[in-house]
């Protein structure tokens, strides 16, 4: 990927040069350019288009956007209801995330997003401990992390 | 250019300080580095001092910037013979550290601190800026509170926290008075706020600015009622400290109050004057009382500090050219014969290993020459002829009656009395008597301390005997400071 | 108008900024206070951040990054402290 | 403003001396720091409030606020840095030698 | 310099010898080298005797301090020329003795003779200095050499105790006088005396004259223990005998008499210099006569004596300043001037002899006491006639000198009551009577001295050693003094001319020059005058007084022999001390709040009357900048913030409150248009917030204050105040600022940081360039704290590691 | 009592952020004499980073990454901040006096170079290296 | 228009500060605060951010620090959040009483299980 990435931004800054104008306009289609370049190269590469990834981390963004959102609308609910209807508790998420950076992110996610905070880990950094603010149903909490997240950052790093 | 000969004194002392830090490791080292650059820094105030009585006032615009923009260093008599002052007290207390101090402390910074608290003080000598005069203030101040509780023993830390949360508070103070200043007059430099004070009409604001940097540099000096922070703090550390800190320290306090009410304050002297004349006089006398209620050695040197800055700071109140002249001899004095006397201190302590001068005795037999120093000493201090303290306390006292202040000088006679009478307690309870100590004790030669600290005691003897250079010079800078046009035109240039 | 929206943020902020204050001083825990703390490092970039439009000045950028880093240092050094007992480990755990 | 910041700054050295006059080292400690917040806030007060720009000269603006006391200013808070710094440190030690934080414990007798 | 200056600083310049010679040539008692200072300076001295007799006088200046007006002026006259060859010959006399006395194996004899020295050359500088601070100068070494001759034997309590009082008492008189002189000089402009003897009736007249000539008399009172000031000389007998027949006899003690002298032409002329004198004189002679005679110790007995003797001088003087006041030099008046300096040379012969003959016998007998002496007549005989010369003419007898002195005292104080004067007609009476009645006493006491000692029966079993007379050697100085006893008292016309006349002639210096009143014509028989009867009815009333001493012995008064002002000193001196500590303890309390509550209380007190005193409150509007809603919102929080720190009870609290005022400052640094300003705060916040916890997380938790309620308000109150001191300052110096036209220097930076800088952001310029020096220094500061918290933290010492 | 820790999402992030930090503080420091910032906020920052990273990770790993002995570095950059002052003596101006000029290099363009820069350098690390000190200590003293 | 953008931005950002606050205030245990803290009060800052970051585009000034900011916030306010509850819980500051489960406490190894008492836990 950083290979990819490298020679994108040499396509870029060639088309620069070649333009012989050095503002930051040329420099966005000198990369527009570049994707094309490495796109239509990519089978010469060793690995995936490096464009697949960052559309897997838009989706991912995406979601966390929502999520967060969606997370900031349900505190303006718990926290202007006149009465707290709360159901807090601390549940323990394996996961099946393989990479210390993949449990990074999704950790990240998981306490920007609606009713959960990563509170800590298990030894081997794969259990995940999670404090979430509506516990009903601790199964249905660790199905909707699975569902949403690690999937989506799975998507980024495989 | 001459001119930047006046940084010496400042720049030579913070940079080995900075250097020394490199060694601190090295016993050796340090001490060779330190000998060479006290040796130089000695050389290079009296070479400063020489050229100022030369060439008149010394001003250097530091950066090149014009005047009352930039940072000046003036360097006018008064400065430089404070400034020559803080060499011969750092000499000799620098070789009397080598000889008592213990080693931890010179793996712990001692020089660097040491050389750091020289530069801070030359630094508030002579700078003509007065941010930079508190900026001066903080790296002495900062410099002295490690150096007093350097050794983290309990005692030094119980009176070490309160000697630094009261200079703190004196310090907050003297930006107090900075920002008021910056108000009133819309500028730093010394001789410029100086200039723009003379030609104001209304003075009742100034006045109350004058009163708030008056208490700052009164806590710094340790005058009445702010003097709480002193005794116990100057009896912590080791005598080659308390030594240094005497003859520095409180000096620094007093030179900004003389040249802070002479260059910018001195248009209402029937009240900013005579205010201080009485503080001069509360100060001498609860000073003295202190040392006379005490027993600990140190303990009554720390006392007598006290009440000597009420003398220093009577010259000023008096406000004639012999005053003058006559506060700064005894502040050269003081620091001279105190600085000697802590650390006589410092060789009681170690032949008899107590502070106490009720655990003492008999040292005239065992250690004479040490004895007679120290009377030699203490006779000065107490004002006896025809050593130095005689003509401080006498060019006080003729221009006292001149100017009939009669009480404060009745005042500085009854404490010189009962400073006579606290000299004698330590020199009867330690030096006479029987002897309370051991005879290995006895045995204990003191040679080498001895002679880092006769030079102070010739020192005094000879500022005595040869007072009439002395006062020929200082009647010189007691002019030139009473005329503050002289150094508002040498420094602004006009 | 534009003034007066970003004074009623202003104010709507100060009100945010008094209720951290109230926090820190209720407690009960230091943990709570430290979360005060958190938070109200991240209300002061928001403030910042609206002195910049009204002054129109971009003077204060730098302030409003280095406020969430520091407010991020200062919350991450006193949790471990709290944590821990130190703030700095000799050795690894 | 001048008004209002002065009377903020009598406030603060009101509190700060308060502080001070209190038994608990840590309480004196905050007396010193608050004190010395007060002091930065009247430089900056005494120099004028009147607003101009931040006194940045490649902005294009012409007015300025006084830079002199900012510099002051940072000069001093550095300077408290220092110095507040060490006083912790001081406070610390004097309480683990002294095992007490109660400055009427730390008196010491008058025969020293 | 001439040699009169050398011979002043001859001895000072032998002392340094001394202990030289002690040490290297051990074998020769070291006295006998100091012998020759005292013989070569009588002898220097000695000629000029010729040349004073016909009237001149020797002024020689060499400039010491001429900036302060301070000449080392010397001055030789008639009276101090008798004052020179007493100090010179009985000095060489002292030495001669000390050698016999003290033993150079066993006795640190070098410091002895160091502090003689000292003493002598002070004493000489004081005779002949006609300045008077050089005169001072002498003076106090003369009051040092004192103490340390006294406290010679240093491990001797008593001697420590002896040496300090002498010393505080004589210093406090020297201190005064030392004012005294600079009144003097306030009021002539000169420190000569001579030159002041021309200006006396500016001196009389101005109205610092008796401020003045008290603070003088104070220390000529002091030195020659006048009452009540006497106290210290009985305690000074702890010194060696040699010491106490010379300073506390012969020379020292007399030194007040010299500077009385010295004065009055200066102060003669006024009837309180009269009455003081003369008043003082006459109590001290009586008090000290009545003391004499209840001592117990043979060296008190004479130092009592001493003390009257000393007196009678006085009061002569006194009266014989009425001549001044005359401007006449009538023999009724002169003589009493006559009758000071002719007793003052006798004093010191019989005196140093007596003195030098108790030496004797505490040395050969080991004791003092006279209860326990007794009958040595036959075994030291020559001693015993030598003290009975000494004694008889310390009594008035003839034909020893001492008679002739007593008569022409009689005669003096028989003639004041004719002065017509000060109302000497009235009051004046009293002064023959108690004359009269002290030389009764002084009778008394001689008998003691002399009939206790020697007469009655031996008994050797009462004395530790065996008895047996001194050696030769230790004779012969007050052998010679005796000899001079009677040769002046047979031949008194011999010093007439030589010594008296010029001496009297100082004294009333300024009086027209009458040859018949100065001519002194001394004579033994002058009829059956009052005088005769006087020494008649003193002679027949002091043997019954002491033939029926045995009554008298059983009164409390006897027994007790120490002086009454004794116990008062003492007392003074431990209250002093414990006053003292008082005082010191009341406001050195070792409580912080204590210290800031004073400083506080000061600031406002001090500051605060400025602003009423001055009218120094200043507020105007008009340059006022506008406050915005937000900036309110901004101050509330600030102040909730700040307020709320004295209430919190947990540490952490208010360590996170710091931290949110800490930010809160940084937004108004913001707010009022400072970026690099909130940058270093908040950084500098955050660091510090961490170091607080670090430090104080440990600590235990704050305690609530547990003193009463209203102390905290006290403390409330204080802090208030100064609050409300710096607001309301702020306020005005603002104001006045604004007021003015000078124009802030800041403008500068504006118009140049670009151009002469080259930067653009001025707070950065101001820093690393117009103000670069502040810039470095205070990284000075904070790398001086890092070293410092690295020295606090690990390095950690005992008391007592080092010194 | 020790803790097994396990501090991935922390050491992960710090990684990143206090680098970014460092390079922040560094920025902030030639931002300093045209924009906010300068010697003393980099300094201060700078040492913010390392903070971080001793947060982060023990002390002696800090140490074997960093070897650097902060006391000396405090005295190096007073040395170096005293040391530029004497530039303008050799050619006879007063001491700290600084200097600048504008030159203009191909491919750059115009740039300053002032001795005001240097004079900062030393500034940042006594800044620095101080604060750093400062913290390192007492927090070594738990 | 933009200033409307701008407005609706720093609105949307102060109330949601606000929220964060009341939050803080409001919830019932440290666990549920460090929720409002680090959600509401970050996405606050971030509109606010936005909303200076569009004014000064709208100027025609790019300004990168506030992005970075805005990268910078969501980065580390997990970690903060992380860090803070975890030292708290391993404290013993007390959950909330109608909280369900404390699966976190059965994983601490029984010498270390913290006693849960606030007032300990704010005082070592
Ligand atoms: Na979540
Ligand atoms: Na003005």
């Amino acid at each position: 990927m950083a290979f990819q990435i490298l020679l994108n931004l040499t396509i870029a800054f060639f088309w620069m040069i070649l333009q012989n104008s050095y503002t930051s306009f040329d420099f966005v289609i000198g990369y527009v350019i570049g994707i094309a370049i490495v796109y239509f190269l990519r089978g010469s590469l060793p690995q995936t288009f490096y464009m697949q990834r960052v559309w897997a981390i838009v989706k991912l963004l995406c979601l966390f956007l929502k999520e967060l959102v969606v997370a900031n609308l349900q505190m303006i609910r718990i926290v202007l209801q006149p009465k707290l209807k709360v159901t807090p508790g601390i549940i323990a998420m394996p996961t099946y995330l393989d990479t210390d950076w993949e449990v990074t992110i999704l950790s990240m996610c998981i306490t920007l997003t609606p009713g959960t905070m990563t509170m800590d880990y298990s030894e081997d950094g794969r259990t995940l401990y999670i404090h979430s603010i509506h516990v009903e149903e601790k199964q249905e909490v660790i199905d909707d992390i699975r569902n949403h997240f690690e999937r989506a950052i799975v998507e980024v790093t495989k | 250019m001459m001119n930047n000969l006046i940084i010496l004194p400042i720049i030579l002392p913070a940079m080995i300080g900075a250097i020394l830090v490199f060694f601190s490791k090295s016993q050796q080292i340090q001490r060779f580095i330190s000998v060479i650059a006290m040796t130089a820094i000695l050389i290079a105030s009296i070479w400063l001092a020489i050229d100022v009585y030369n060439n008149g006032m010394r001003v250097i615009a530091l950066g090149d910037w014009p005047i009352p923009y930039g940072i000046p260093l003036v360097a006018d008599m008064f400065a430089t013979v404070m400034v020559l002052l803080s060499a011969v007290i750092g000499v000799c207390c620098l070789f009397f550290a080598f000889r008592t101090i213990h080693p931890d402390r010179e793996r712990f910074y001692f020089y660097p601190f040491y050389f750091f608290l020289i530069a801070g003080v030359n630094g508030t000598f002579l700078t003509g800026d007065l941010f930079n005069l508190f900026v001066f203030f903080e790296v002495t101040l900062l410099a002295s509170y490690i150096l007093i509780v350097h050794g983290s023993t309990a005692f030094q830390l119980r009176e070490s926290f309160k000697y630094l949360a009261i200079n703190v508070f004196s310090s907050m103070f003297f930006l107090v008075g900075i920002a008021y200043i910056y108000a009133a007059t819309g500028t730093l430099n010394i001789a410029d706020i100086g200039r723009r004070v003379a030609e104001l009409e209304q003075d009742g604001v100034l006045n109350v600015i004058a009163v708030v940097l008056l208490f700052v540099f009164a806590t710094k000096g340790a005058l009445f009622p702010l003097y709480f922070w002193l005794p116990k703090s100057y009896t912590g550390p080791p005598a080659a400290i308390s030594a240094l800190f005497v003859g520095l320290l409180t000096k620094v306090g007093i030179y900004a109050i003389i040249r802070v009410f002479t260059v910018i304050f001195h248009h209402d002297l029937s009240f900013t004057h005579h205010f201080i004349l009485v503080l001069a006089g509360l100060t001498m006398l609860f000073g003295v009382l202190g040392a006379v209620a005490q027993y600990d050695f140190k303990g009554i040197l720390a006392y007598h500090s006290v009440s000597q800055v009420g003398y220093m700071v009577m010259g000023l109140g008096i406000f004639s050219p012999l005053a003058l002249a006559g506060a700064i001899y005894f502040m050269v004095h003081h620091s001279i014969v105190k600085a000697a006397l802590f650390l006589f201190s410092g060789v009681a302590e170690k032949i008899t290993g107590s502070t106490d001068i009720r655990n003492m005795g008999g040292l005239l037999k065992t250690h004479p020459a040490f004895s007679w120093l120290f009377f030699i000493t203490a006779m000065s201090l107490a004002g006896i002829p025809p050593l130095a303290g005689f003509f401080g306390k006498f060019s006080l006292i003729v221009p006292g009656l001149e100017e009939t202040h009669y009480v404060v000088v009745a005042v500085s006679l009854f404490v010189g009395l009962l400073t006579l009478f606290s000299m004698m307690k330590i020199f009867s309870h330690s030096f006479w008597g029987r002897q309370k100590h051991s005879s290995t004790q006895a045995n204990i030669k003191t040679g080498g301390l001895l002679i880092t600290i006769a030079p102070l005691v010739v020192l005094t003897i000879v500022m005595g005997l040869a007072a009439e250079p002395i006062f020929f010079y200082l009647l010189d800078v007691a002019h030139e400071i009473l005329d503050p046009s002289i150094y508002i035109e040498s420094v602004l240039g006009e | 108008m534009f003034e007066v929206i970003m004074i009623v943020a202003l104010l709507v902020l100060s009100v945010s900024l008094m209720l951290c204050i109230a926090r820190a001083l209720m407690g009960p825990t230091l943990s709570d206070r430290i979360v005060a703390l958190d938070s109200f490092g991240l209300n002061l970039i928001g403030f910042i951040s609206i002195f910049m439009i009204l002054q129109n000045t971009e003077a204060y950028a730098e302030v409003v990054l280095v406020l969430g880093i520091l407010a991020f240092v200062g919350s991450v050094a006193l949790a471990k402290f709290l944590e821990r007992g130190v703030v700095i480990d000799r050795d690894s755990h | 403003m001048e008004l209002l910041m002065s009377v903020v700054v009598g406030v603060f050295f009101m509190v700060g001396t308060y502080l001070l006059m209190t038994r608990s080292l840590i309480r004196v400690v905050i007396g010193i720091n608050l004190l010395s917040h007060a002091t930065h806030l009247l430089l900056l007060t005494m120099a004028g409030l009147k607003t101009g720009a931040p006194p940045l000269l490649n902005r294009g603006e012409t007015e300025f606020s006084d830079p002199l006391p900012q510099a002051l200013i940072l000069t001093a808070i550095v300077i408290s840095f220092g110095i507040t710094a060490f006083t912790l440190v001081l406070a610390y030690r004097t309480y683990k030698v002294n095992k007490t934080d109660d400055l009427d414990q730390l008196r010491g007798s008058h025969d020293e | 310099m001439s040699l009169m200056h050398w011979a002043i600083l001859l001895p000072f310049i032998f002392a340094i010898f001394v202990p030289i010679l002690y040490k290297y040539i051990r074998p020769v008692h070291t006295g006998w080298f100091v012998l020759i200072i005292p013989t070569v300076l009588f002898l220097y001295f000695l000629p000029y005797i010729s040349s004073i007799a016909n009237g001149e006088t020797f002024y020689e200046a060499v400039p010491w301090v001429p900036s302060l007006g301070i000449d080392f002026a010397a001055f030789l006259d008639g009276w101090s020329l008798l004052f020179v060859l007493l100090i010179t010959g009985i000095g060489a006399l002292v030495v001669l003795y000390s050698i016999y006395y003290l033993d150079k194996k066993h006795e640190a004899i070098h410091n002895f003779y160091v502090y003689l020295l000292l003493f002598m050359g002070a004493m000489l500088g004081v005779v002949l200095s006609d300045n008077l601070i050089v005169l001072y100068v002498f003076w106090e070494l003369t009051s040092l050499s004192s103490t340390l001759l006294i406290s010679y034997w240093f491990q001797r309590d008593a001697s420590i105790a002896g040496a300090q009082k002498s010393l505080n008492i004589t210093v406090f008189g020297g201190f005064a006088m030392l004012a005294g002189f600079a009144l003097l000089y306030v009021i002539t402009g000169t420190f000569s005396i001579q030159e002041m003897i021309g200006q006396a009736d500016v001196v009389i007249n101005h109205e610092l004259f008796l401020p003045t000539m008290i603070l003088i008399l104070l220390g000529a009172f002091t030195k020659s223990a006048q009452f009540p000031f006497h106290i210290w000389l009985p305690d000074a007998m702890e010194a060696p005998t040699p010491v106490s027949a010379y300073l506390h006899s012969a020379t020292m003690v007399k030194a007040g008499i010299y500077l009385v002298a010295r004065f009055t032409p200066v102060f003669g002329g006024a009837p309180e210099w009269f009455w003081v004198i003369s008043g003082f004189g006459l109590f001290t002679l009586l008090w000290g006569s009545l003391s004499a005679i209840r001592q117990k110790d043979l060296k008190g007995l004479l130092a009592y004596s001493t003390i009257s003797q000393l007196g009678m001088v006085m009061c002569l003087l006194g009266l014989g300043s009425a001549a001044l006041y005359f401007d006449e030099a009538n023999e009724l008046y002169t003589v009493a001037i006559l009758a000071a300096v002719f007793h003052l040379f006798n004093h010191a012969t019989f005196k140093g002899s007596l003195f030098m003959c108790a030496g004797i016998v505490d040395h050969e007998t080991g004791t003092r006491d006279i209860r326990s002496l007794g009958g040595l007549m036959l075994v030291m005989p020559a001693t015993a006639t030598i003290s009975l010369i000494g004694a008889a003419s310390m009594a008035g007898l003839p034909p020893f000198n001492g008679f002739l002195s007593k008569e022409h005292f009689f005669m003096a104080i028989t003639d004041a009551t004719q002065y017509g004067i000060f109302n000497m007609e009235t009051a004046g009476m009293l002064f023959p009577v108690i004359g009269w009645v002290a030389s009764v006493f002084t009778f008394v006491y001689c008998c003691i001295f002399f009939f206790k000692t020697f007469a009655g029966p031996f008994n050797a079993d009462r004395f530790a050693k065996t008895v047996h007379e001194a050696p030769v050697g230790m004779l012969i100085s007050p052998a010679i003094l005796g000899l001079i006893v009677i040769t002046v008292g047979l031949f008194p016309n011999l010093l007439s001319q030589s010594i008296i006349e010029p001496s009297m002639a100082s004294i009333l210096n300024g009086l027209p020059m009458d040859n018949e009143a100065f001519a002194v014509d001394i004579e033994h028989w002058h009829g059956f005058s009052a005088e005769l009867f006087m020494t008649i009815g003193v002679i027949a009333f002091g043997s019954l007084i002491y033939v029926s001493m045995g009554k008298w012995k059983e009164l409390s008064i006897y027994k007790k022999s120490e002086d009454v002002f004794s116990p008062l000193y003492d007392s003074s001196i431990s209250g002093l001390i414990k006053g003292s500590q008082k005082i010191t303890n009341v406001q050195m309390t070792g409580r912080l709040r204590d210290y800031f509550a004073y400083i506080s209380v000061f600031f406002l007190i001090v500051v605060g009357w400025t602003m009423i005193r001055y009218d120094a409150f200043a507020i105007d509007l008009q340059y006022i900048s506008e406050v915005n809603s937000f900036e309110v919102a901004l101050v509330v929080l600030l102040l909730v913030s700040v307020l709320s720190l004295p209430f919190i009870q947990q540490r952490v609290a208010a360590i996170v409150m710091l931290g949110f005022i800490g930010f809160l400052i940084a937004l108004f640094f913001v707010n009022l248009r400072s970026a690099d300003l909130a940058l270093t705060q908040l950084l500098i916040e955050t660091v510090l917030v961490i170091l607080f916890m670090l430090a104080f997380y440990h600590l235990p938790e704050l305690r609530k204050e547990t003193k009463r309620l209203t102390f905290n308000w006290t403390n409330a109150l204080i802090s208030f105040g100064v609050g409300l001191m710096v607001t309301l300052v702020a306020f005005s110096a603002f104001t006045f600022g604004q007021e003015n036209d000078f124009s802030p220097i800041s403008e500068y930076y504006i118009e140049n940081s670009a151009d002469l800088a080259g930067g653009y952001n001025m707070v950065n310029v101001v820093l690393v360039d117009f103000r670069g020096l502040d810039t470095v220094l205070e990284v000075l500061v904070l790398g001086i704290a890092a070293l410092a918290v690295i020295a606090v933290i690990r390095l950690k010492l005992k008391e007592g590691d080092d010194v | 009592m020790k803790w097994k820790t396990n501090n991935l999402l922390f050491i992960h992030v710090t990684r990143v952020v206090s680098f970014l930090i460092l390079a922040f503080s560094i920025y902030l420091f030639f931002a300093g004499h045209n924009d906010p910032g300068g010697g003393f906020i980099g300094g201060l920052m700078t040492a913010s980073s390392i903070l971080l990273l001793y947060l982060t990770f023990d002390k002696r790993k800090i140490d074997e990454m960093l070897p650097i002995d902060y006391v000396s570095l405090i005295s190096a950059g007073l040395l170096i901040a005293f040391g530029t002052g004497f530039i303008g003596l050799f050619i006879g101006d007063p001491y700290l006096t600084q200097y600048f000029d504008y030159f203009t290099l191909p491919w750059i363009g115009e740039f300053e170079l002032a001795t005001a820069v240097l004079f900062d350098v030393g500034i940042y690390l006594g800044v620095a290296a101080s604060a750093l000190v400062i913290i390192l200590t007492i927090a070594g003293d738990q | 228009m933009t200033e409307i953008l701008i407005s609706i931005l720093v609105l949307i950002g102060s109330f949601l500060s606000l929220i964060g606050s009341l939050g803080i205030i409001r919830l019932p245990d440290i666990y549920s605060r460090m929720h409002a803290a680090t959600k509401s009060a970050t996405l606050g800052v971030v509109f606010l951010i936005s909303g200076s970051f569009v004014f000064f585009l709208s100027e025609g000034v790019f300004i990168l620090q506030l992005l970075f900011t805005i990268a910078f916030v969501f980065l580390t306010a997990p970690v903060a959040a992380m860090i803070i509850s975890r030292s708290a819980h391993r404290n013993g500051v007390e959950l909330w009483g109608r909280t369900k489960h404390d699966e976190l406490m059965e994983s601490y190894p029984e010498h270390l299980e913290p006693e849960r008492d606030n007032e300990k836990a704010d005082q070592p």
